[in-house]
Formats: C-alpha cells, sequence, structure tokens
C-alpha cells in the first residue's frame, strides 16, 4: 500500500506545480486558431494579402481580415470558416491565371540565341532575352517554379501554359513574370487574347506570326465595350465579357476560348 | 612601384588592350545620327524638337524631365527627320530624335566660358547640368546629382578614376594622354562645386605613361596622382575608395557616406570642356576592339553613332563575330543587333569571335573557396548561387547578396563555370522586388493606422 | 561617302549568328577536370613511394580501387538516370585516396566494398559530386576500419623487393610507428624512433600514408599551384606539433615526441590532401584555419588519450560536419558591413 | 574529483554521445533538425528538461526510493516527474517565446517520451550517482545532445540545397548523415576512461 501512497503524493505534488505555472505563466490561445489553420491550403502563398496562412488566421482572429481572402480555399471550407468566425459567408469569383501569349518557338522570332541561366529574369536582364517581341513569353519556367500549386506547364516549344483546373489564383506568377505577361482573371470568362503586345502591326508581323494585327473583327463582332483597344492590342473586358463564338472570327487565332470553360 | 594601393580580392584578367597605342580618332560626318533620349539613370528626357526642325551641332534637343536626368544636345548639324524609338543596350526600346546631317557640322553659339577655379560654384553646378554631362564609366548617373550631396554629408575628397580596370578598353587611357588639360580642368571645376581641397586621381600601373603626363600636368592643379595596382575591379567606387584613402563605403551606402565622390576622367574632360569651351556633351570617346576587327582603335564618336558605323568605321571584321559588347569583357553587355547607338556612357564596343566565346555547362558547386578569394565584397558567391538555384532569396539576403558589386569576378574564376553573378544579379533584382512591394504595402497601411 | 563601294570590300558581323549571355564575357582557362587531374598528380610521388616500399601489390590495390570507384559511380550513374559524371575525375581521386589509405594486405573484395561506400554511400546518394558534406574517401575508410578492424589494421613492415606480393598470408604483422608510440610507457622507452625512416616512409603503415617527403612533395606543388591554402597543412601540422609538444613536455615517457607524431601516421595525407579536400571544407580563408585547427586538436586528443592509435579520418570527418557552421560563421562580414554597425549604434 | 567530473563530462558529451553512441532520442534528433533554429531551441529545452529531471530524478532516487526501498518504482515515477517537468517547459515556451513553441510543433511533448531524458535517469539510477553527479553527467548528456542535434542539423541546412535523388529525400538521406556523423565521432571511444 506504501507504493501507492508515494506514487500518489508525487502525483499531486507534480500536478500542483504544473497548475500553478499555468495559472502564472500560461498564456492565452484562441482555440479558433487551429481549426482555422486547417481549413487553409497552407500553401503559404501569400495570395490573401498576408505573410503566410498562420498571419491570414491571426489577422481574421483579430477582425482584420474576411474570410473570403483566400483564393485557395474550396467554398465548402469558405463557409466553414465563416461559420467559424460567426461571419457572413462571402461569395467570391474565381480566378485563374492566364499566359497572354501564344509565341512558342514555331511562330515566334529569335532575335539571338540566349546562352545564359535558365531563368526569365536573367534573360530579361541580358540585351531583354533572345525572343524579338519584349512582350513574348520567354520560356525559361520562372512563372512554373514559383508556382505553389503546379498549375503551369512549359510546354516543348518553350511557352508557358496555365492549366486553370490547378491554379488557385494566388499571384505568384503575376508578380514574377519580367515580361508582366500573366494576368489574373475570371475563371467564368469565356475567351482571352493571347497576346500583350500593343505595339504597331508593323513591328509585331516581323517578330511573331500569333500576334494580335489589330484588325478589329472582333470587337465588330462583339456587343458595344465587350472588346477594347490598347494600340494595336484587342483586350477583353472582364467586367462585360463576350461570348465563346469571337474566337471564330480572329484571323490569327490570337482569341482562344478559356481552357476553364473548355474543361467544363 | 613599391607601393601600388589595392584592395582585397579581385582577379587578373589577360588585358588585352591593344588599341592603346592608337590615337583617338575623329570620324567622318555620318549621314544620320540616331540620338537616344534615355542615355542616364532616370527619366527619359523631353524632346522640344519636332519633325522638320533644324538644329545645330550643340543645340538642345531635349530637356531634362526631372531631378535625375540630363538634357540630350544634337551631335551635328541637319534637320530632325523623326521622333521615334530604338533599340538600347539592354535591348529595349528607348524614345529617339533622328538627326539628318547637312554636312556642313555647324556649331551653335556656345555657352559662356567659365573659369573651372574662380567662377562661383553655383554656376558650374548650373553648367554641368545644362550641359548634358552623366557618368561616363558606365553607370551614366547624372553628374549634377552626383555633385549635389546633401547639406548633412560632407565632402572632403574628390576621387578622379582613371584606373579603367576593363580588360580591352583604353578609351580613358587614350583621354589622359591627349587629353590631360580638360581632365584637370574638369576636376577643378568639380573641386570648385563641391568645395573640396583634396583631389586624388588614381590610374592603373599598367599605364606608366598616363601616370607620368598626369603627376606632372597635376602638380599645378595641386592634385594627387596615385598609382594602382593592376587588379580588377580596381575602378570599382568602393574598392578604389578603399585603396586611395582606406575608407570603407558601408555597406548598402554611397561613397558620399565617406566624405568621398567620384569622377570618371573621362566625366571629368567632359565637365573640363563644358566649362572652358562651353561645349554641351555630345561626343565621346569609345573603343572599338576585339579580336575580329580589323583596325582596333579608338574614336571620338558622336552620340547616335550607330555600332553599325563604328564596326564599318574601323575596317569591318575579319573573323566571324559570335558576340557584340557594349562596354568591356567583364561587365558589358552583350547586344544582339548592330542599329544601337553609341550614348554618353559607351566606353567600349567589344566584338569576340566563335574562340573566345565561352558557352560552358555548369556544373555543381566544387566548393573550392576561389568566388570568395576573388570577390572584392568578401561575399560568398558559392553558397548564394545554390541558395539562389533552389529560389532561397531569403536566405540569399541573410547572407548579404545585396552588397554584391556585380564585378564578375566570381564567375570568372570559377572552376566548375557556374554563373555565379548572374545569379546574384537576379537574386538582388527579385530582393529589391520584394523590399519595394514590402514598402508599397507599408505606406498603403500606415494611413489607415 | 561611297559606302556601296565600302560596303563591297568590308565584312560586316552576321547578327543572326551573335549569342547574348551575361557578363562576364571572359572566363580564367580553369575547369574542375585540370583541377582533379593536378591533385592526382601531386598525390603520384606518394603512390611510388608506396609501390617501393610494399611492392607491386600495391600497386594492385590502388589500380583495383580506383577502377571500382568508377565503375560504381557508372552504375550509380546510371540507376539515377543522370548523366555519366566519370569524367570530371573525382571518382579517380576518391577511389586513389581510398587506397592509399587501405593497408597493403588488404583482400580485393575489400577495395571493391571500400569503394561503393566511399562513391554511392558517401557521394552518389547526395547528387554527386560537390553535394556531398563529408569526404567520401574518409567515409570509406572509417566504414571499413569500424567494420573490418582485424583486416584494417593488419600492417607488415616495408618490402625492399618491388615485386613482393605482400598478402595477408604471407606476411608478418607489424605495429605502425604510432601504434608503438601509442603503447604503454614502460614499453615506450624500449623504442627507439628513427626519424629518417619515417621521413622516407620506411616504416608499415597505410600504402600511401608513410613516406611524409613524397607528401610534402605534392603538397608543395598544389600550394605552388595555388589549387590548396597552405595555411590549411601549416595549421593542421602545427596544431597538432604543439599540443603532442607540450604533452611530450610534460611527461616525456608517457608521450612520443612531437616530432615523431608529425611524421608517422596518415597526418601528412590528411593534412595535404584530405582535410585541402574543396568540397567538405569551409569556403573562406578564415574557415580554412578554423576548420585545420579544429582537425588538428580533435586528431591530437584522440592520438593521445584515445583507444585508437590514429585519429586523422575521423578528425577530419567531424570537422567536415562543423563545415557548415564554419561557414555560417565566416560569412558575416562582407566588405562594408562593420561600418554599417557601428553607424547605426552612432544613430 | 576535478578529474573525475571532467572525464565524466568528456564521456557523456562525446564518447558516450546519447544519439550518436547509445541511439537515444532518435526521435527528436531527426525531427527537429531540419532548421539550425529550431535545433537550437529543442536542445536548449532538452538541456533545461535533462538538467532538471537529473536533478529531481536522483533526489527522487536518493531520498524517497532508496530508502523505501522501492527502486522497482523507478521507471513509473521518473516518468511521472519528466512527464511533469515537460509541462511546465510547454507553457513557460509558449509564454515567452511563441515562435520557438510553434516551431518545435509536436516535437516538444514529445520530450516527454524522449528516451534520452528517461534514459539518463535510469543511468545516474543504475550507477548510484549521487546528486551532484547525476545532475552533472544529466546536463552533460543533453550538452552531447544538443551539439550533435545542431551539427547534424546544420549539415542538413546545406543537404536541404543538394540534389539528392527524389526517392532518398528526408529521412532516408537523414539516416544515412547519421551514422557517417556516428562513425566519425566512434573515433572518440576511449576519452575520459
Amino acid at each position: 500500500m506504501f507504493h501507492v501512497l508515494i506514487l500518489t503524493v508525487i502525483g499531486v505534488l507534480l500536478a500542483l506545480a504544473i497548475g500553478l505555472v499555468a495559472k502564472y505563466f500560461g498564456a492565452e490561445q484562441d482555440p479558433r486558431a487551429d481549426q482555422l489553420l486547417e481549413l487553409l491550403p497552407g500553401a503559404n502563398c501569400g495570395g490573401c494579402g498576408f505573410a503566410g496562412c498562420a498571419d491570414y488566421v491571426k489577422a481574421m482572429l483579430e477582425g482584420r481580415a474576411k474570410p473570403g481572402c483566400c483564393p485557395g480555399m474550396t467554398p465548402a471550407s469558405l463557409s466553414k470558416a465563416s461559420f467559424i468566425l460567426g461571419v457572413e459567408a462571402e461569395e467570391r469569383e474565381r480566378k485563374v491565371a492566364v499566359v497572354c501569349c501564344r509565341g512558342d518557338e514555331s511562330v515566334a522570332v529569335n532575335r539571338a540565341f540566349y546562352n545564359g541561366v535558365t531563368d526569365c529574369v536573367n534573360a530579361v536582364m541580358v540585351a531583354n532575352g533572345g525572343k524579338a517581341c519584349t512582350f513574348g513569353c520567354l520560356g525559361l519556367g520562372t512563372c512554373a517554379r514559383v508556382c505553389p500549386f503546379g498549375a503551369i506547364e512549359i510546354t516543348e516549344k518553350h511557352l508557358a501554359v496555365v492549366h486553370p483546373e490547378l491554379c488557385r489564383g494566388c499571384n505568384k506568377c503575376v508578380e514574377v513574370c519580367p515580361r508582366h505577361i500573366i494576368k489574373l482573371v475570371p475563371a467564368k470568362a469565356p475567351v482571352h487574347v493571347l497576346c500583350s503586345s500593343p505595339e504597331s502591326f508593323k513591328i509585331k508581323k516581323g517578330v511573331c506570326s500569333a500576334a494580335c494585327i489589330g484588325c478589329r473583327k472582333c470587337a465588330k463582332n462583339a456587343k458595344e465595350g465587350q472588346i477594347t483597344f490598347n494600340g494595336f492590342l484587342a483586350c477583353i473586358n472582364y467586367a462585360n465579357p463576350p461570348e465563346a463564338e469571337v474566337a471564330d472570327v480572329c484571323p490569327v487565332h490570337v482569341i482562344a476560348a478559356s481552357k476553364a470553360q473548355q474543361s467544363k | 612601384m613599391f607601393n601600388q594601393l589595392h584592395f582585397y580580392g579581385g582577379v587578373h584578367p589577360e588585358e588585352g588592350k591593344v588599341a592603346q597605342s592608337s590615337p583617338i580618332a575623329e570620324p567622318p560626318i555620318l549621314e544620320s545620327y540616331t540620338v537616344p533620349c534615355a542615355q542616364h539613370i532616370g527619366a527619359p528626357a523631353q524632346p522640344v524638337v519636332q519633325k522638320g526642325d533644324k538644329v545645330l551641332k550643340g543645340q538642345l534637343l531635349a530637356k531634362p524631365n526631372g531631378f535625375v536626368s540630363a538634357p540630350v544636345h544634337s551631335p551635328t548639324s541637319g534637320e530632325v527627320v523623326e521622333l521615334t524609338t530604338c533599340l538600347g543596350p539592354m535591348g529595349n526600346q528607348i524614345p529617339a530624335i533622328i538627326v539628318k546631317s547637312d554636312g556642313e557640322d555647324k556649331a551653335a553659339d556656345p555657352m559662356p566660358l567659365l573659369d573651372p577655379a574662380n567662377s562661383a560654384p553655383d554656376d558650374l553646378k548650373q553648367r554641368v547640368g545644362d550641359a548634358g554631362i552623366v557618368g561616363m564609366g558606365g553607370a551614366s548617373f547624372p553628374t549634377l546629382v552626383k555633385l549635389s550631396p546633401p547639406p548633412n554629408k560632407p565632402i572632403d575628397t574628390l576621387i578622379l578614376n582613371g584606373v579603367e580596370c576593363e580588360p580591352c578598353l583604353t578609351a580613358d587611357h587614350r583621354l589622359m594622354l591627349e587629353n590631360p588639360d580638360a581632365i584637370l580642368a574638369g576636376a577643378r571645376a568639380c573641386a570648385t562645386i563641391l568645395g573640396v581641397k583634396k583631389v586624388m586621381l588614381g590610374i592603373e600601373a599598367n599605364k606608366p605613361d598616363a601616370v607620368a603626363l598626369m603627376t606632372e600636368r597635376a602638380a599645378k592643379f595641386d592634385i594627387e596622382v596615385h598609382q594602382l595596382k593592376v587588379r580588377y575591379p580596381q575602378g570599382a567606387e568602393k574598392q578604389l575608395i578603399y585603396a586611395l584613402t582606406g575608407r570603407v563605403v558601408p555597406s548598402g551606402g554611397l561613397p558620399m557616406d565617406v566624405k568621398c565622390v567620384v569622377q570618371n576622367v573621362g566625366t571629368a574632360a567632359a565637365i573640363g570642356e563644358a566649362v572652358t569651351l562651353g561645349k554641351p556633351l555630345y561626343e565621346r570617346v569609345t573603343t572599338v576592339t576585339g579580336t575580329p576587327v580589323v583596325k582596333p582603335g579608338n574614336w571620338r564618336f558622336r552620340v547616335g553613332t550607330f555600332y553599325r558605323d563604328a564596326i564599318r568605321l574601323s575596317g569591318g571584321v575579319k573573323d566571324d563575330v559570335r558576340k557584340i559588347i557594349s562596354g568591356g569583357p567583364m561587365m558589358g553587355l552583350s547586344v544582339c543587333s548592330l542599329d544601337i547607338p553609341v550614348m554618353k556612357n559607351t566606353s567600349g564596343i567589344l566584338l569576340l569571335s566563335e574562340s573566345e566565346i565561352v558557352q560552358y555547362e555548369p556544373h555543381p558547386c566544387i566548393r573550392c573557396g576561389r568566388c570568395n578569394d576573388n570577390c572584392p565584397m568578401g561575399m560568398m558567391p558559392g553558397i548564394l548561387s545554390e541558395q539562389i538555384e533552389n529560389m532561397r532569396y531569403d536566405l540569399a539576403e541573410e547572407w548579404h547578396v545585396m552588397d554584391c558589386i556585380e564585378c564578375g569576378c566570381c564567375s570568372f574564376g570559377c572552376p566548375a563555370h557556374r554563373p555565379l553573378v548572374q545569379h546574384m544579379k537576379r537574386a538582388k533584382a527579385v530582393v529589391v522586388a520584394k523590399r519595394k512591394a514590402a514598402a508599397a504595402a507599408a505606406a498603403a497601411k500606415k494611413p489607415k493606422a | 561617302m561611297n559606302t556601296d563601294t565600302e560596303n563591297n570590300e568590308i565584312k560586316m558581323p552576321d547578327v543572326s549568328r551573335l549569342i547574348i549571355s551575361g557578363a562576364p564575357h571572359y572566363h580564367s582557362p580553369d575547369e574542375i577536370r585540370g583541377i582533379m587531374f593536378m591533385v592526382i598528380l601531386a598525390l603520384l610521388p606518394a603512390c611510388l613511394a608506396g609501390i617501393w616500399h610494399f611492392g607491386v601489390r600495391a600497386l594492385w590495390i590502388m589500380l583495383l580501387t580506383v577502377a571500382s570507384a568508377v565503375a560504381w559511380e557508372v552504375l550509380a550513374n546510371k540507376v539515377m538516370k543522370q548523366k555519366l559524371s566519370i569524367y570530371d575525375g573525382t571518382a579517380i581521386l576518391t577511389g586513389l585516396l581510398l587506397a592509399m589509405n587501405l593497408p597493403p594486405t588488404v583482400p580485393e573484395w575489400v577495395c571493391v566494398l571500400g569503394a561503393f561506400i566511399a562513391i554511392v554511400l558517401g557521394k552518389m546518394v547526395y547528387g554527386g559530386m560537390g553535394y556531398n558534406p563529408f569526404n567520401p574517401a574518409l567515409v570509406g575508410r572509417v566504414a571499413l576500419l569500424l567494420g573490418l578492424p582485424s583486416i584494417m589494421t593488419h600492417f607488415v613492415p616495408p618490402m625492399h623487393s618491388v615485386w613482393n606480393w605482400c598478402s595477408a598470408a604471407n606476411t608478418v604483422t607489424q605495429a605502425t610507428p604510432l601504434v608503438l608510440t601509442h603503447a604503454t610507457p614502460h614499453t615506450r622507452a624500449e623504442i627507439v624512433v628513427d626519424y629518417m625512416d619515417l621521413l622516407i616512409g620506411h616504416c608499415s603503415g597505410c600504402i600511401g600514408e608513410t613516406c611524409f617527403i613524397a607528401l610534402l612533395a605534392g603538397g608543395l606543388f598544389l600550394i605552388c599551384l595555388n589549387l590548396i591554402r597552405w595555411q590549411v597543412p601549416v595549421c593542421y601540422i602545427g596544431t597538432v606539433f604543439i599540443i603532442t609538444a607540450i604533452a611530450h613536455h610534460a611527461s616525456p615517457s608517457a608521450y612520443a615526441t612531437p616530432v615523431s607524431h608529425v611524421l608517422s601516421g596518415g597526418l601528412a595525407l590528411g593534412a595535404f590532401f584530405m582535410a585541402t579536400d574543396m568540397v567538405t571544407t569551409p569556403l573562406s580563408r578564415t574557415g580554412s584555419v578554423v576548420f585545420a585547427v579544429g582537425c588538428g586538436i580533435i586528431t591530437s586528443v584522440i592520438r593521445l588519450w584515445g583507444s585508437y592509435p590514429e585519429g586523422v579520418s575521423f578528425s577530419i570527418l567531424i570537422m567536415n560536419a562543423l563545415t557548415p557552421l564554419i561557414d555560417k560563421a565566416t560569412a558575416g562580414h562582407p566588405f562594408g558591413t562593420v561600418r554599417t554597425a557601428a553607424q547605426e549604434v552612432g544613430k | 574529483m576535478l578529474g573525475e567530473y571532467l572525464a565524466l563530462i568528456v564521456g557523456a558529451v562525446l564518447v558516450n554521445n546519447f544519439v550518436l553512441s547509445r541511439i537515444l532520442g532518435i526521435c527528436p534528433f531527426l525531427g527537429v533538425s531540419k532548421k539550425l533554429k529550431t535545433a537550437l531551441g529543442m536542445g536548449g529545452a532538452v538541456i533545461f528538461v535533462m538538467t532538471l529531471s537529473g536533478l529531481v530524478t536522483s533526489l527522487i532516487h536518493h531520498c524517497v526510493l532508496k530508502p523505501c526501498g522501492m527502486e522497482y518504482l523507478r521507471t513509473i515515477v521518473f516518468i511521472l516527474v519528466i512527464a511533469a517537468l515537460v509541462q511546465i517547459v510547454e507553457v513557460l515556451l509558449q509564454r515567452f517565446s511563441p515562435a520557438l513553441y510553434k516551431a518545435l510543433g509536436i516535437y516538444l511533448p514529445l520530450i516527454t517520451t524522449n528516451c534520452a531524458v528517461l534514459g539518463s535517469a535510469i543511468i545516474c539510477a543504475e550507477g548510484d550517482y549521487n546528486v551532484i553527479k547525476s545532475t552533472v553527467f544529466c546536463s552533460a548528456s543533453a550538452v552531447g545532445f544538443a551539439l550533435a542535434l545542431v551539427l547534424f542539423a546544420s549539415v542538413r541546412e546545406k543537404l536541404e540545397l543538394a540534389k539528392i535523388p527524389e526517392v532518398l529525400k528526408g529521412p532516408a538521406i537523414a539516416l544515412l548523415t547519421a551514422s557517417i556523423l556516428a562513425m566519425a565521432f566512434s573515433g572518440f571511444s576511449g576519452l575520459g576512461g
């Protein structure tokens, strides 16, 4: 019996010590933090505008952010997060990235052979890259390497292509692209213009056979204000997008149906 | 001789200064000049002429747009044909003015002459700005800005950079031999502007004739001439200041933090001519060299001369050219076209043939430590490069990547042929972008709080 | 301006053939293969000395180890679907260094096994040349030493005939000078170590480690070519000398003289060729000195007070593990940093 | 006296290193060694816990268990004590260094089941070390553990940048590296008597 007594005494003493320490030195922690963190994708992509998922959770708990900021959350987990926080669930439009260039090696002209580090940022620092079009995708894969979701593929002909079904719209590729030709667009948009060069027809024709030639046929076949022009470049008005049929009238096929829509 | 000043690290590439004995030649007037409006760091100049305007040599073509900017002047007399864009050495399109020459080369009236030692500092400073003078060693930073240090940064030493540590280039060397008085007048003008007593001129020991001549001439201007050890990058600002004065420019700081201002001898000569002759900057000494060039030499090219014309004047090429470099082989920019104009900072046009270009495949780092020994900034390019290869820019920042001066000594000596300096340039670009974004975010947050 | 005629005569560059690349456009002619070749060349005198002392079987062991090292690397390349990496010469060098660390009597299978441990487990699993944290040859040697102690410590006295085939069967064991100096104090008094024998390597030991002069010559060759830093061998050997000198001075009967410590065992091989291995040692000069001093201290401690007679391999491996920390500690001061700190304090 | 303690310390830190020679405490050794910073934190936490547990367990051993002749209760009592100590450390860490608390994650509560802590206490009890000796031994062992952890973490940080084949990434290469480190440390055998 004596050993039971000893064990009990030691146990009680230790429990007392823990209790005292917890009382005088313990830190408060919100139990909701862990639950919220589980609902986030955990990629720490920064798409919400905070430094990683944990920071975003902290911001939400402190009321500095709303649950809808994370582009990677599924609607189900978003509604759960709203429930945990006790706020109204907010509808958020899904956005995906699109590389606005279809000038791969077969159509775009190379003005010089680039022999250096396989990285677009480096290539742009050396005589602005090998591709003659200064708005063309260099295809050296910087965007694919920063994508936390593996949604960007570099084709065999050195062109970056976003797979919209994998893209969570975190904006990382948009930030890193030295040519600034990746755009974040609504996933619902039916068509995109796969060219970013507003330069004159004369310049574009010399460097790429897949460039927007600024013929305005698409604008004539769409409603007023659905397609605008920036120099010689057609631009989709994503607030009021044209129908998918516009793609058929483009003589250079630079207007392409959105892959996100095709895959549906 | 026995007391050659130097710095820590560096390399000694083959000098290849074949053009050092050919005097500066005057090229004939070309049919037209394509004068870029962005020949400096900062905002491009704003054109003040229109298509069809008649201009004279030295007449203002474009005025500065903001404080960090510089005006552009016409290289010859003639007619403005077009306001357009042209390809710059960085491969980007820059606004340019095409001047068709009338063959008379009639100069506009010079600006009133000034005395470098006794004119008012503000007049001299004004002249430096009006003449469109920018750093001619390569960085092309507007000199007016450099000569206007903030009042809380006193300057006590002016350093003239006659080092020309880049291999192959000989423009500054020839300039020191042929026009020492302009350099010294310009130096005196800068000293007057800054109000400094001590003026030092550093020349690498491989130019003994220039050292001798400058020492002789500089005596009456009260300028010290120092001979420096032949070691690349002796001409980098921080290294030059350390070698001459023993002062260490703090990490992330500027020469003015250690009370110094550094001017290239070419810039000093331009200032001298602007002050004593009233002539704006529209021409510069440029070396055209490289093994494929038939007649390597130094030319006083007008700004706006295409590389094509420069190479043609040098007798064309005899070999297959694989690389054309604007500047020297260590830091120059390789260009992809001949239709790029000579600008105020084009110190050389270097052509490399098939046998000289290096197309290595990079190996993994064997950690030999040569990059570390060579690095004049005492960094660890090898480790940095591995971090950057793995996109760990955060680690790279922690390991001081921002101190890199991009001299290329690490890549030069790397036996594994790793693109070390290229990696660091990328990391610097990424880190700068990140810092800018962070600053913008902080600025956006502040008003709310 | 007769441009037409001029254009006919003057050849202009062909723009379509231009290459663009980042500066610098010049490159020093050094490359990895050349460096490895020079190190192998520097090892040759010691190899020849080994063959002279231990007969032609030493040559056979060396060739076998080098060949199996290369073969293992080829095999690893194939399995990992990499490009063949044997042309850079590191496999040859690793094999040679391993062979020089084996006693001349080892059976053939031990060479092949050692080469496997060195090349595959010591290097290739980490991603190949440049990524291994430990010196592969030493990983091989230490693994063999711990796993097969009797084979790895079967030392024989040097042969006087080059053509002697000294396999384990037809030789008698002799303790190495270090084992003797490591012996108990009362037997020590009887041992007379002839420094001349140690210098030319006329004593038992591993194939490549006995001849101090040959190793010194190779090391000096590398120092002259600027392939290794002179600070490393000097600090390493110097530290061992100082510590053993203090120990010897304190108790001459218990500890051998510093000179015999420096000349015997694998110290010269380690100091000139292993502690100077580029991949596994610190990048900076300061770091190298720290590394060398650390090696010296650990070697002396193991030699004087440990149960192993020799501590060179262990000490270098331990310091290999410390290398990242040393690198980190010595990377903190680029040109200009100190001043900023001072200025910040001033602000 | 001094020599005895020196031998004890050298033996515990280098020769019979808990991780590399006794193969104790492998779980945190592999788990918390990915970053140098967390390794330092973990090392500190283990040094703290082990020193304290060495002191407390040897006190209990000498003052309670031995007088009562209840050495057979040793294991269960020691586990109790260690578990309580870890709880206290956890609470303190969460309060004073939340970043470190987060970085250590699950491995902090796992110190409870860290065999190194229990192992050191039992070695002391088995050898019937007095209170000072067992405290010294336990803290020296903990220093050895922290040393191995920090060394290993620095190597692993470097390996993070290496091109390790995909199949070997993670625990595989870590175990291999640990074995090489253990081989290197075996050179110290025989030191400190």
